[in-house]
């Protein structure tokens, strides 16, 4: 049997990595992949703590559902964004998009 | 009473004010277009809402623990500090009695209405919008007026089923408003007089007099609320709640203590002074009859004049709550003293729904009298029987004044076939000016223009309408109370005997007298206009038998119906001979509403003293005013005398009452009275005002103010460049240099901002972990 | 007799105890587990050496041709030399490819035709897994064939194979709902998503239940397969054979296995789903006979859609996206509810069926009717043949 | 055996999750973070949730990987593999983010989580669907409106106005 505390950090890693990617990544689509993992990072534990420590009522897979919700609809809202900014701005790096710049 | 074992009826209740509504939102939405379906959804929706509303009155006359448990359906609707206001209807014998007459009295309107405005006619090109429809045409604005009247009816429903303070305060507005849009519904017309109220004056006035007493009867509901935190006629009523009112006292400057219930009780009072025309703002009634005469019917007769009374005997419990204290002899005497004075006024007045309208304040004055020596039941009887023949009476002159425009345009027509040029000029002389719908070659000059409402004008009608000849006597022998027979003799003789009984000489004495006049001026009228000879060439040609009069003459009969017959549910018990017939249910089922709401109301002995009085003061008074006006009545018509018309014909009171006559003529001069006091004085008050500031004390300050800030502007000019310049510069320039300083945090990257945040939270996280728990 | 009567599973049985008495537990599971997983990844192979000689016979049947006559008899060993053909073709790999993922992309599509085969139930109890989301399962697996062709149409570097990874990914993202939708129906009928269990709930077929959803997943398994009418993704008369347009050779033939494979697979699920599965005369008594009844229906279903392939002329992008939304997903969520709404009436079952059967008639009378007059306003507007002036 | 096989998995996807963010090839990185979602539905299967495992196959493979890829697609004329992969913050935000992973870790390993004696119910994707609609209905509805929102913004956002 796998302890918990497995799960938790490897979802901490998985969440670390995800925000490297949303902090230090360029592009973009970069960026949502970033926090794709990170949803994914807050899922595993969602559920690890569901299997361990609340087995009886399914709290976990219903916030899991909701977050895999969320995130399907940020993922299709990102990417039309980008659709968006490309057509505008002709790039996607978010570097360049600093429109609000001091 | 139990949950299943209200009738299913009851649930309907709702419906009942909201049909009208309904068709007033179709008609003012939809519909307008169309002036027949318009006047269709009106006249069907108080249908409905009438046959609803008989079904719940009669459920509620043969269930008597009604009285006790009122049926209530609320919905809490108006959060007011901690209390809610709930939106909430009520049936109880009060409401069920109102219900069997408020909605079938204005169905009948309707209906008459339908005929009066004209609906199914041409629309005649001349006419004008808020102008009177030339005869035999359609009114330019019918369906407006279809969907105020319907509006009225759903105020005065509303008002009657209304189960707590607040929903009354709102339907009670709903008829303000209602009231003044539909006086002043003839909203362009002018008279040739100037001194003659014009209806969007009138509207004007009867909103502005009637507010007095509103703002005054909203006042007593604050305070009322502030001491009992509730609005509900069923807290209100608690005995606890009453003792508590009647017991705790303010002090009030002048005065001294008073009981709260007294104050109370006297502020809406107040709101009832001006919604029933009592003394002394009953002087917006009169003119309110420049509005088509189905509103005057809708204003006087069912609905809003009676609200009044109803208002005071719903809230009777409060107004009771000091035992003779001085709120109910104040009402007492307001109510005998306007009954007495406007009988007098009644008296002088040609106008034939003048005459009605002093009428009916005098009556009303009769039913708070009653009131205000506790006779609760007998002022509501009389409340129910005088609006139905108070409405018969109303819609009859209507009638009247239908068949005298019809007849003045009968005669004009006939004038011009002649075809002679000297007779037509005589004819224009004669007859011309009075029709506002008159064309341009009839133009008045020395004559004052032909009023289809003077009762001069009038005489020999029985025989031209025959229908509402009877049904208006009928009407004029109710309100006379003549005895045994009709409505009004009941009811005014049960208020005559509760005074007697009781021992409220004064007061009865006033009633006897007033009722003595009443019956004077009913008699004055019914010969002046129906008897004798006709006195002009309108009279000689008016006539009933255009099929508007169909729709006109049914609701009379009806009405007339009720006006004999509904006396007849209130016979005393105690009356010789007829009493062992009578059940007297009406008493019975007042009484049973009175029992429960703890106000004394035993039914009364029989005593021989007001019984006598009323029946010599009916026969008395019809009799005196035939043998007055019997002589008038048979002057007839001169034809070919341009001179001679029957204005001109002296009053045979004038002579023998001297100054006193034309004082009654001028209605005590109340108007102008207010005039020059009130309105004069605020204008005065105004006008020196204005003065005040222009020019002596405001001019001179501005100007020299103006003076003075030119000179400091001038000096501050130098003041500006040297030094505020300066600051002002200074402050940009460094403003500027902390802001390019600060520029480089704002990078518009958003990772940036991140990343500031995702150290903040580490630090958080960092300062969470080390600290000591 | 008892042992042939239920073959399959007895030989499982005495093959595990055969193991047991020489290997530890772990193994005995171990080795089971490959040759499940060898069986199932056999599928596909099996299902393209079969049905291509079918489809060409069937094919050229329609189109009045002989067709395969040249090895064996009837020419049904033609597979074989094509195997050899493709296995010793040249493996070219364009220079501008993106290596890894033009290499990966077949062994993915491949695995995704195979990995459908875990949870198809061949007789009672013959089954590689009777997983509780079986049927999500499905939907689940079929999403990495799209991720394959994507990566194929991709790493090709070829603006054909780009487009054609364009048009797919438009295509089965559409597909997928209503085909989800019809699977759905049938879990709501039956409120399981285990398919073992779905088959041995279906006492009826649910093809005379769920028409509807049937007819919705046969075109739904149609467009999610790439097969005409639906093939606008290799359309080899548009864009060349579209995502695969650069391979050749074993990679290719990958291509070509999970075709098939998925053609197979498809067929077998609508055989499970509406046809009642290893269910029919007998099978009770002799659970041998399942699989026989299954490979039938599934071969049944085969051929209703190399019909629909050999006779229907090809889509337009517009005309399938359109089919899609707002025919098929429309029909789909109305029978669905209208299951759901039925199977809640405090009725007995077979009213309810009735009820249903009912309902999914008239939707589909209905859908024909606007389809017929919508193709008529096309038509007119059009100036097309067959409109009357 | 299961603990084996726990790490071999979390190798995997910790490996294909820093392929994700380090790769030059954004298509590679969407490939990568395809393998990661796999790992994860592995991880979910390793806990009993067979229901989600295959959700986040269904959703996150075939959903959100596949619009991640076309808007990879759609925007591949400014990937140019020569572009610097990461911006000029980097450095900072590896250090943060391994800090945070040291101090998260740091937190969960030490404390005594409550564990559960319960065993796992019988039919729980029945008792998730009546959760859905008894329990969560309001999340539930919630959660559809924006997903409904959430299309039709997508679709007026990305549209081309023309």
């Amino acid at each position: 049997m796998v302890p918990l505390t497995w799960y938790l950090v490897l979802a901490a890693a998985l969440f670390a990595i995800g925000m490297f990617g949303v902090l230090a990544r360029k592009n973009a689509v970069a960026v949502l992949m970033g926090v794709e993992l990170m949803l994914n990072a807050v899922n595993i534990n969602l559920l690890a703590f569901w299997r361990y420590t609340a087995l009886g009522e399914l709290v976990g897979h219903a916030f899991a559902v909701f977050v895999i919700t969320v995130a399907a609809a940020e993922a299709a809202v990102g990417v039309a964004l980008f659709i968006a900014v490309y057509r505008q701005r002709d790039t996607v790096n978010v570097e360049e998009l600093d429109a609000m710049k001091g | 009473m139990h949950e299943s074992s209200i009738p299913f009826i009851y649930n309907l209740t709702i419906l009942v004010p909201v049909l009208p509504f309904l068709a007033f939102a179709l008609i003012v939405l939809w519909a307008n277009r169309n002036k027949k379906l318009s006047a269709g959804l009106a006249i069907g929706s108080i249908a409905l809402s009438w046959l609803i509303g008989w079904a719940i009155a009669f459920t509620a006359f043969g269930a008597h623990e009604i009285a006790e448990h009122p049926f209530r359906m609320a919905r809490a609707w108006l959060p007011a500090s901690r209390a809610w206001q709930a939106f909430g209807f009520m049936v109880d014998p009060l409401s069920a009695l109102m219900l069997l007459m408020v909605p079938f009295v204005c169905f009948l309107i309707f209906v008459y209405s339908y005929g009066y405005m004209g609906i199914g006619k041409p629309i005649s090109a001349h006419d004008q919008r808020g102008w009177p429809a030339t005869p035999g045409h359609v009114d330019p604005l019918a369906s407006r007026f279809f969907a105020y009247i319907a509006l009225f009816a759903t105020g005065m429903i509303g008002l009657v089923l209304a189960d707590n303070l607040i929903m009354l305060l709102i339907f009670w507005e709903i008829m303000g408003l209602c009231s003044y849009l539909l006086i002043g519904f003839w909203f362009a017309r002018t008279y040739d007089d100037p001194k003659k109220i014009t209806p969007k004056e009138a509207g004007l006035k009867a909103f502005l007099t009637t507010r007095i007493g509103d703002t005054l009867m909203l006042a007593g509901i604050l305070l009322l609320f502030a001491q009992i935190g509730s609005l509900s006629f069923n807290d209100i009523f608690r005995p606890e709640t009453l003792e508590h009112l009647a017991t705790a006292t303010t002090h009030l400057p002048l005065v001294g203590p008073v009981p709260w219930a007294t104050l109370i009780a006297i502020l809406i009072f107040c709101g009832a002074i001006g919604k029933s025309a009592q003394f002394p703002l009953h002087v917006w009634l009169p003119d309110a009859m420049e509005g088509p005469t189905p509103v005057s019917a809708l204003i006087h007769a069912a609905t809003m004049v009676s609200a009044g009374v109803y208002l005071i005997i719903r809230t009777f419990p409060l107004m009771a709550a000091v035992e003779h204290g001085p709120a109910l002899q104040f009402i007492a005497f307001i109510g005998a003293f306007t009954a007495l004075f406007s009988a007098t006024i009644a008296v002088a007045q040609n106008d034939i729904k003048k005459v009605l309208a002093y009428s009916t304040v005098s009556q009303l004055g009769f039913m708070f009298a009653a009131l205000g020596i506790g006779a609760y039941i007998a002022a509501t009887f009389h409340l129910l029987t005088h609006s139905f023949f108070k409405a018969l009476l109303f819609l009859g002159s209507g009638s009247v004044i239908h068949g005298m425009e019809h007849g003045h345009h009968e005669g004009e027509q006939e004038t011009s076939r002649r075809g002679d040029k000297e007779t037509r000029k005589q004819g224009d002389k004669e007859v011309s000016g009075g029709g506002h719908h008159l064309s341009t070659h009839h133009l008045s000059t020395d004559l004052p223009a032909f009023d289809p409402q003077d009762m001069r004008n009038m005489g020999g009608l029985f025989r031209r309408m025959p229908r509402t000849a009877w049904t208006f006597i009928i009407g004029g022998m109710a309100l006379a109370g003549f005895p045994i027979v009709t409505a009004g003799f009941w009811s005014k003789d049960e208020i005559l005997a509760d005074a007697w009984v009781h021992g409220h000489t004064v007061i009865f004495v006033t009633l006897a007298v007033a009722a003595l006049l009443t019956a004077f001026y009913t008699a004055r009228q019914i010969v002046m206009t129906f008897f004798g000879a006709p006195r002009t060439p309108a009279a000689e040609h008016a006539s009933e038998h255009d099929s508007i009069f169909t729709w006109m003459t049914i609701p009379l009969m009806a009405l007339s119906v009720f006006a004999i017959g509904f006396g007849w549910v209130g016979i005393p018990t105690t009356f010789p001979v007829l009493g062992q017939w009578s059940s007297n249910p009406f008493h019975h089922l007042m009484g049973s509403l009175a029992e429960a709401l703890h106000i004394e109301a035993a039914e009364l002995p029989f005593a021989a003293t007001p019984l006598l009085t009323s029946v010599v003061v009916a026969l008395g008074g019809l009799l005196l005013g035939w043998l007055t006006y019997r002589r008038v009545a048979q002057i007839g018509q001169r034809i070919g005398d341009p001179t001679w018309s029957p204005l001109q014909m002296p009053d045979p009171l004038a002579r023998p009452l001297g100054r006193v006559y034309t004082v009654l003529q001028n209605k005590y001069y109340f108007d102008e009275f207010y005039g020059r006091v009130f309105i004069k004085g605020v204008q005065r008050l105004a006008n020196w005002l204005f003065h005040f500031d222009d020019a002596w004390v405001i001019d001179p300050i501005v100007d020299g103010v103006g003076r003075l800030w030119r000179r400091l502007s001038e000096w501050g000019h130098v003041f500006d460049e040297r030094i505020v310049d300066g600051i002002v510069n200074g402050i940009g320039a460094v403003t500027a240099a902390v802001g390019s300083a600060l520029r480089f945090i704002q990078t518009g990257r958003a990772q940036n901002y991140l990343l500031v945040g995702l150290a903040a939270a580490s630090v958080l996280l960092g300062v969470f972990l080390v600290l000591p728990k | 007799m008892e042992y042939i009567s239920n073959f399959f599973v007895n030989l499982g049985n005495s093959w595990t105890s055969l193991l047991s008495s020489f290997l530890p537990p772990w193994a005995v599971i171990l080795i089971n587990f490959i040759i499940v997983a060898l069986l199932l990844v056999l599928m596909p192979v099996i299902a393209t050496m079969t049905l291509t000689i079918m489809e060409r016979k069937i094919i050229a049947r329609i189109q009045n041709r002989i067709g395969p006559n040249r090895v064996g008899p009837w020419g049904i060993f033609q597979a074989i030399p094509d195997a050899i053909k493709l296995l010793t073709k040249e493996d070219i790999v364009p220079v501008n490819a993106d290596k890894p993922l033009f290499n990966l992309a077949p062994l993915l599509i491949f695995l995704g035709a195979a990995l459908l085969w875990a949870v198809i139930p061949f007789g009672r109890g013959v089954i590689g897994q009777d997983l509780n989301v079986g049927v999500l399962y499905l939907v689940a697996v079929g999403s990495i064939s799209t991720i394959a062709i994507v990566m194929a149409g991709w790493s090709s570097n070829n603006k054909f194979a780009l487009i054609g990874a364009f048009r797919i990914v438009a295509q089965l993202l559409s597909y997928e709902i209503p085909m989800v939708l019809a699977m759905a129906s049938v879990v709501a009928l039956v409120g399981t998503m285990k398919m073992g269990e779905i088959v041995e709930l279906q006492s009826i077929p649910f093809l005379l239940i769920l028409p509807v959803a049937f007819i919705t997943y046969i075109l739904a398994a149609a467009a999610e397969t790439g097969r005409a009418p639906f093939d606008l993704v290799e359309a080899d008369s548009e864009i060349v054979a579209g995502y695969f347009i650069e391979y050749s050779g074993l990679k290719f033939g990958w291509f070509y296995i999970a075709e098939y494979g998925n053609l197979l697979a498809v067929s077998a699920i609508a055989a499970t789903l509406f046809l009642g599965g290893w269910r029919g005369p007998f099978a009770d008594q002799a659970p041998v006979l399942g699989p026989l009844y299954f490979g039938i229906k599934t071969i049944l279903i085969v051929f209703l859609l190399m019909w629909i392939r050999g006779t229907w002329p090809r889509f337009r992008i517009d005309q399938m996206l359109a089919l899609a939304w707002k025919v098929l997903v429309p029909l789909g969520l109305f029978n669905l509810l209208w299951v759901a709404t039925m199977i809640k009436l405090p009725l007995p079952v077979w009213l309810q069926w009735a009820f249903i059967l009912a309902g999914n008639v008239l939707a589909l009378l209905v859908t024909l009717t606007l389809m017929g007059q919508a193709a008529k306003r096309y038509a007119a507007r059009r100036g097309m043949v067959g409109t009357r002036a | 055996m299961e603990q084996l096989f726990f790490i071999l998995l979390a190798l995997l996807t910790l490996s294909a999750a820093l392929m994700v963010v380090t790769t030059r090839n954004l298509l590679h990185a969407a490939f990568w973070l395809i393998l990661v979602f796999f790992g994860i539905a592995g991880f979910f299967i390793l806990l009993h949730a067979e229901f989600l495992a295959v959700v986040q196959v269904l959703i996150y493979i075939g959903a959100i990987s596949t619009l991640i890829i076309f808007a990879i697609m759609l925007t591949r004329r400014i990937m140019d593999p020569q572009q610097p992969r990461f911006n000029s913050q980097w450095g900072l935000v590896g250090g943060l983010a391994a800090l945070l992973f040291v101090v998260l870790a740091a937190v969960t390993t030490r404390v005594a989580w409550p564990t559960t004696s319960a065993t796992l119910p019988a039919e729980p994707i029945k008792q998730l669907g009546a959760d859905f609609v008894g329990v969560y209905a309001v999340p539930f509805e919630v959660a559809s409106v924006l997903l409904v929102v959430a299309m039709i913004g997508a679709i007026i956002i990305a549209r081309e106005r023309g």
